[in-house]
């Protein structure tokens, strides 16, 4: 592990320390790339970065595309029910799918509960991702498979698992990096502190995007932080520290493929706070008419990251009728599949309940088993059923 | 349960209205509030938003934010500032949004909240109240049913209790915050709804007492929070096959009411308790050991614990087949030897 | 209890040294990482210092920074970052260097180090080891001798072993980093000077067992950690008074060993379990509790507890006082109505 | 509670907003108002602190001295085994006598285990100091009496209670400060986070002194955490933060003190990094040669914070031998009182240990307490002995 060399051999040396330390002040205005009439920023106000290629905001495009198509279909069907719960990300896509984007296959990836269109965009199949959201099973995909670790819910915890893996990996010498969001109101919890310092102090390769879509359920931001921005955090730990136009989602890649490159190559963590907007309410069982207001959330769906892209696009004349149709078809395809799947009752076992707790099965969870085993079969009994496990379909 | 008039310096009495349990608590602290100006309100969305149960509904509005307010999101700092506030004479009331999400905030609990009075030899003591909206059936995603009882129930220091209806939670709300001592105050998520009829304001047994929900012979089953109802429908089902069933409400998790308990107990000569979370190292086994200790004698069977499984609490899809219900409480008295 | 030769890969076996518990675990954490490069150690202090209590003594030099490091000072970062590691298919063995101090890691314990294999379905495992130095009879001042095993055992999903003496020491933690699910590894620190003759590698009995540790008739004493040399105290003065008192370390908290206690209490029908904890919701509730379960009709009085009292841990001058010795114990079997 | 102006309605404007919160870099060179050789230091380097008066100079002098020799004679009755542990603050005398001493009589400290002399500073008795490290009972003194809070052992816990005192003596108008004192180690917890964040978002009028004395046991600052200062941290809040030369007084105690006066004055928290040395072992029972070098320790002593306050006093002319003598005996006061009262045994009842778990008794505590009054009772029979709780004495 590398001392950093600001406190190298501190006890035998003057006060004066030299350092690597990274301590440069995040822009208080956000970086970006394009503005909200979709025209290209340089200069200053894109804090040294470069609008990616054509082909590059192309496939963004139809990513959020996509993405903004299933999370509105996942909302409708909670509303019909289907889903026990759905926290949306509409209105975050630059953020999601920007930022998702930035990593590669052999990545690893530590997301919330609000960051299921990150995972479609990873190449889960809808119905995995859901699984848990419709009450199935806490989680319902293959996290070796994809690298992504389960959509964690209490707040912060998971970018301490980023941090280990990626420290883990560093170990191995592979070129591995784990990228964690994090909410405006997780950056509250001391286990988001322990995560940026041990990144830091270890020199992991971990890129920590917080998505400030400006509330915590009901808290705006201002009531989790007196900083000028959420990335200036960054400072404390040595580490850079980017503000960014949450909704600018070349921005948002921009710089999160930086982090992921200085991640990959050695240089450490990185600290990216997004500054967006969530324009559902929190989950559908919040009512979002408590604590903000309509005009509010106007204001915001007027700076729409997916038109503001598209706008660009059309303007560079990149976006053609028939790439947008093409585009279309495939977020449709993915709301049908996504309908079929959550229209579908899942065959659950109960007995499943006691099969994962432990490598080795317990005597006590035996029991236990098998008196549920009996119980079910004496419902079947009862209700005439054939099928053993009749307490399962509902 | 007897529900008389109040000893509380509270708003003259009105008459009788549905209330839920989430409106009594709403009532308990709005009426503290008034009270009792030392007593504050804060946690994650209790202000605009009431609360994700609504329990804080309309108090910020009445009652401005320098009484009750939305705090940064981190329950250490939640649980930690309390103290502190305690400390200066505050009667602070923080709000832990779920049992799972009160975790963070464990060494403050179990390291000063529940050691404050003693390692100060009394000097300095800690009047706060840190509600759990607790347990499960309610359908939600993971880490939103966890039950948490039995963590606080081990820490000497700590007061639990857990109403199980609207009366108490509005009488028992009002005990713990007037307190000299720190309250662990569990509210069943999957009661808030729960209806009755109440004139405000309404003082229950004491908070430290259990209560005898319904007189039986021959078996006596201990409840708290959400699974006294559970023991009242096993009772009621039993009574059509003939066996009379006594149902305690515990109310009091810490301290534990040997008493009433006990003399059940000795009546029936035979016990069951009742609760979501798991068995093994749950609250239930301190219930089932001193029960035992205290009554052996009187004992006819051991007793039984009839409780959640030894796993983490399920999804909303399969909570149903690892909830105690009263078939199952009825399945575990046919185990013991009933001819003994 | 029986020391045969290992199965684990380590080196050859030498000739038989005295070793205390802190050296014996010091060769499980050195063979271990000898033998297999996943695994890790880190937490604070545990690089050049050693460990507060000297059980990392001589591995950083051994095997590097980038097997056993320092970390910052942080519970929860450090159970937090050991989960990743985990994950990624490291075998880490953190530690926490007092019970109190595992405090701040409690979410991570309990919300995902519990519940990843099952929230996972068994994709997800985490096969690590957080090393808990527990317990007090150390004259530390306050915060630094807690019980912390109640806590553990109430959580599905964790495995909880305390070993007594030097032998089980070694063999129960190569076992446990070799276990594929996480082990909250408790090591009394009264004990870690306690010396036994030793030939390394050692395997003891499985760590899910408990052991006899000394044949007898009329009682059970069930004990674990620092309470099995209790136990053994208390059987040896109650020979000399007639009785003839069996000693059964329960090594395994989580899962209990129901057959080797279930029998030996089924032989004497009367038992009682010895711990340091607070009785109120302390572990022996459970063991109490589920040993009624299972043979109350073979037992001839209620299971006793003898433990710590319903208070926070004393200080130093005043823990003789708190602590469960073999008089207490024997004034406690005292209690039972011997005619029965 | 205010809304920092920074986010105040971020949902109607555009992302460039006005803020009302600090965001300078703490010098990376430590303030310092005496430099090792005693002389003033003026200039940027003094950053923008005046050296106090002499009279005020010559009152820390004395705090220091008499608290030098008070530490120095509790670990001398350590090692004879008078207490049970003791952690010295030997060497970090400028940090805490300049902190503490900035304060007045309505505020209140929240200290942790190494903070004993500024307890004694504070005026508080040097038996009900020890109290609890000679192991009578967890804590000795008269919390409200002093305004003090016991001393914390659980890492950074204390500070969010001083942030919720501060909160609750705001919330009644009292124009009182909460002072606060962490290690560097402890700056790693989440609590330490929790408690800059509160205090920041609430604008509480708390001041937190983090004195880095280079190590956290064996652990080195450099473990502890990647940034340039600690002090850096203060960015990410929103708040001012100080690097301070922890080794001279008289810029611990004039940065402190404007930090208490804007604290008091409603302006809100201070973040304070004194960096300093810790000279003794951490406790008694560490061993220090195992992660520091000798030459390293000598380094330190030769930057004495006494000896450096003592050459400007000399050279100034206001340290007469009168005076030095005058303090000599005052010190040597202190020590004489301080080995009296731990080498007279106190008598302990072990029967409190029940009288204060709760404000009433509990039956199961009155049963216990019974069970205990009667093995004592029996025990002195035995021991044919008259007094009741003879096990009490030894
Ligand atoms: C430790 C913890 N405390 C409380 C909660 C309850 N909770 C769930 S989401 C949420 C708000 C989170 O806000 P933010 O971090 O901004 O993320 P967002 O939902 O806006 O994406 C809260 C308080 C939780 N999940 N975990
Ligand atoms: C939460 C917690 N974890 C671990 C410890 C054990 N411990 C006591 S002091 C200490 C080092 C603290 O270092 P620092 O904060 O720099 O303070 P210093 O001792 O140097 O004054 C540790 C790890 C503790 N007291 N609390
Ligand atoms: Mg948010
Ligand atoms: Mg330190």
């Amino acid at each position: 592990m590398r001392t950093p060399a600001r406190w190298r051999n501190i006890g035998r040396m003057s006060l004066d320390v030299e350092h690597d330390s990274v301590r440069t002040l995040p822009s208080e205005k956000p970086i970006r790339l394009l503005d909200n009439a979709g025209h290209a920023v340089r200069g200053a106000a894109a804090g040294g970065f470069e609008l990616p290629e054509l082909d590059t905001l192309l496939e963004l495009y139809r990513r959020m595309v996509v993405a903004r198509r299933f999370d509105v279909q996942v909302t409708a069907l909670t509303k019909q029910g289907r889903l026990a719960t759905y926290p949306s990300a509409y209105g975050q896509e630059a953020c999601e799918i920007g930022a998702i984007s930035a990593i590669e296959a052999q990545d690893w990836f530590f997301p919330t509960y609000r960051d299921s269109i990150a995972l479609l965009t990873r190449g889960i199949d809808p119905g995995d991702i859901l699984q848990s959201f419709r009450g199935d099973w806490h989680n319902g995909y293959d996290q070796h498979a994809h690298r992504c670790a389960s959509q964690t819910t209490p707040l912060a915890t998971q970018a301490l698992h980023a941090v280990g893996l990626a420290h883990a990996a560093r170990l191995r010498q592979d070129p591995i990096v784990a990228m964690t969001y994090l909410g405006d109101g997780a950056t509250s919890e001391g286990d988001a502190h322990e995560a940026f310092n041990f990144a830091a102090v270890w020199q992991t390769p971990t890129v920590f995007l917080v998505q400030n879509n400006q509330f915590a359920i009901s808290v705006p931001v201002s009531r989790q932080t007196h900083a000028v921005t959420l990335a200036d955090k960054a400072i404390g730990y040595g580490m850079p520290g980017f503000h960014v136009d949450g909704n600018d989602v070349a921005a948002m890649y921009a710089v999160t493929r930086a982090a992921v490159g200085r991640a990959r190559s050695g240089g450490g963590p990185t600290l990216i706070e997004g500054l967006t907007y969530r324009i559902e309410s929190h989950t559908n069982s919040d009512d979002p008419t408590r604590y903000r207001s309509a005009r509010d959330v106007e204001h915001w769906k007027r700076r729409d990251p997916i038109e503001r892209l598209e706008k660009y696009l059309v303007s560079e004349g990149a976006l053609t009728e028939s790439l947008r149709a093409e585009m279309t078809d495939a977020a449709e395809a993915v709301a049908a599949h996504t309908r079929d799947v959550m229209t579908t009752e899942a065959e659950l076992d109960p007995l499943e309940l006691f099969d994962h707790v432990y490598a080795r099965p317990r005597a006590t969870l035996l029991e236990q088993r098998a008196r549920l085993e009996a119980e079910l079969a004496e419902a079947a009994t009862h209700a005439g059923a054939a099928a053993p496990h009749a307490g399962a379909a509902r | 349960m007897t529900a008389t008039t109040t000893e509380h310096e509270t708003p003259a009495a009105s008459a009788p209205t549905q209330l839920t349990m989430a409106g009594a608590l709403n009532a308990a602290l709005r009426d503290a509030m008034a009270a009792d100006d030392r007593v504050v309100v804060y946690g994650e969305d209790v202000g605009p938003l009431g609360g994700v149960f609504r329990v804080t509904d309309g108090l910020q509005a009445r009652f401005g934010e320098d009484r009750i307010w939305d705090s940064p999101l981190a329950e250490s700092g939640i649980v930690g500032t309390a103290i502190g506030m305690a400390m200066y004479g505050m009667r602070p009331v923080v709000e832990m949004q779920f049992d799972a999400f009160s975790y963070p905030a464990f060494e403050q609990m179990v390291s000063h909240v529940a050691k404050m009075r003693n390692r100060t030899k009394g000097r300095m003591t800690l009047p706060m109240v840190v509600r759990i909206p607790c347990a499960g059936a309610i359908g939600g995603v993971e880490h939103h049913s966890d039950s948490s009882e039995a963590y606080w129930t081990a820490t000497p220091g700590l007061t639990v209790v857990m109403p199980s209806n609207p009366a108490d939670a509005y009488s028992m709300l009002r005990e713990a915050i007037d307190s000299d001592d720190p309250v662990v105050f569990m509210e069943p998520k999957s009661r808030y709804w729960s209806k009755a009829p109440l004139t405000l304001p309404v003082t229950t047994a004491p908070m430290d007492r259990a209560v005898v929900e319904r007189e039986g012979t021959d078996v006596t089953l201990l409840g708290y929070g959400p699974t006294v109802r559970t023991a009242l429908e096993a009772a009621d089902a039993a009574e059509a096959e003939g066996l009379s069933i006594e149902v305690v409400d515990l109310r009091s998790l810490s301290p534990f009411d040997d008493e009433t308990v006990g003399a059940s107990v000795r009546k029936t000569s035979r016990a069951a308790v009742i609760h979501e979370a798991a068995q093994f190292g749950g609250y239930g086994a301190e219930v089932a050991a001193r029960v035992t200790e205290r009554n052996f004698h009187h004992l006819a069977a051991p007793v039984l614990r009839v409780t959640g499984f030894d796993i983490p609490y399920p999804s909303p899809k399969l909570e149903e087949h690892y909830l105690p219900t009263a078939d199952r409480v009825l399945a575990a008295l046919d185990t013991w030897e009933w001819d003994d």
